[in-house]
């Protein structure tokens, strides 16, 4: 499932969905991003997520669809929210399902390397210095280059 | 043909969408980002380095070699940055 | 923080705590495992787990403690239930909290590895082919080792 | 010295623990294992093969040649299958 919204979400209940009333599901790997109050030096008051509504939702079922195509899950979520977000709120959620933690791990990261490369999203910081518009991080190109390259690891 | 600016193209464009009629010479995004640069000062600067901007045509991601339509949606804006 | 019990645990409030009112951690992983019905083709009708009191509160924090010196951590939380568990029930749950997600992921990953080889849990499983204990999996030690031969990858 | 069994070292043994004195011959691990399986019939089964246990003293893992000394506690149970 993908949703966006400018609303905070319930991790406990998001991930009760999940797995909820299901026995084949032996792990639930989960990543929840965080607004952090510095970044590469400078303080940081609030933060403004502007995405591109339409691709935003395509890009993030295509993702998932990638995700569902290369490993044995048993369910998948994205959740990522737009619009004025302060520190220590959340920005997005991830999580996989699956019969083997394996499985459960490496779809749950691939699921957010590949959304930090590929989902219209933009950050906008409010930090002391000013506003600036946060710019890509070479890692991250890196990170979903992974998943490009190896094949995922052997299905547990 | 729509156009859409996100994140620091928008601001420096100075507007977030426009509707478009671009001459015969444009046939593809990289000369759709040739003739825009034309068009004012704004988008002479926020796209000044075609490297440096991303594309997508009807809400995929395009490359400079991507042919256009007069009915496309064309957004251009910097490398994301979510999650 | 570890924690061994026999009650299930709140996986929300257990996450609400790791963060809780913290603003630079930027990701939060986690992985909970479950109580499937199948194992080898055989169906499950619940799962008793013995463990050694003393040894096993002792080899958690080791390894917690393991994670704490490999990545750089804002927070870590093992809970591992013992006694009888039906499927769909929560068995064990591990999260790590850090600045930069890489590491959450990976010291998420290592600790619920080393978990599998070295804390003192067994698992008896009541099947329709009678009760047995459940053996030692030869790719868990796959997983634990990759963690004593690899560096752990690049913090971010 | 204190032994305690789990899992099925527990149930082939047939008790989860016991005290006991062993001889001047016990002085490591291995040597404490070889005069168990002289205890019972259910120490011999449940010990017949070393490689299939785990030993640990005083709640860390052992190898073999681990000395021991007489306030010991021992534990012996199959590779751990938590998780």
């Amino acid at each position: 499932m993908i949703r966006v919204q400018r609303e905070d979400f319930d991790v406990a209940a998001e991930l009760a969905a999940l797995s909820g009333g299901r026995t084949d599901i032996g792990g639930v790997v989960s990543f929840v991003g965080l607004v952090r109050d510095m970044a590469g030096g400078a303080a940081i008051g609030a933060m403004t997520l502007e995405h591109y509504p339409g691709m935003t939702e395509k890009q993030l079922a295509a993702i998932e669809a990638e995700a569902l195509g290369r490993w044995p899950l048993a369910a998948t979520l994205i959740i990522h929210r737009y619009g004025r977000l302060e520190p220590g709120e959340r920005i997005v959620m991830v999580a996989t399902a699956s019969a083997h933690r394996d499985a459960a791990f490496d779809s749950c990261r691939f699921l957010i390397d590949w959304l930090k490369t590929k989902a219209p999203f933009w950050k906008l910081e409010d930090t002391d210095a000013g506003a600036h518009w946060v710019a890509a991080d070479a890692r991250d190109d890196q990170a979903a280059a992974r998943w490009i390259e190896e094949k995922p690891s052997e299905h547990r | 043909m729509k156009l859409l600016y996100f994140a620091w193209v928008r601001t420096r464009v100075g507007i977030g969408e426009e509707t478009v009629d671009p001459p015969a010479s444009v046939v593809d995004v990289a000369s759709l980002l040739d003739w825009l640069r034309t068009r004012s000062p704004g988008h002479a600067e926020a796209l000044k380095d075609p490297k440096l901007v991303r594309v997508a045509v009807n809400q995929e991601f395009a490359k400079p070699d991507r042919r256009l339509a007069a009915g496309d949606e064309v957004a251009i804006f910097p490398p994301v940055t979510g999650g």
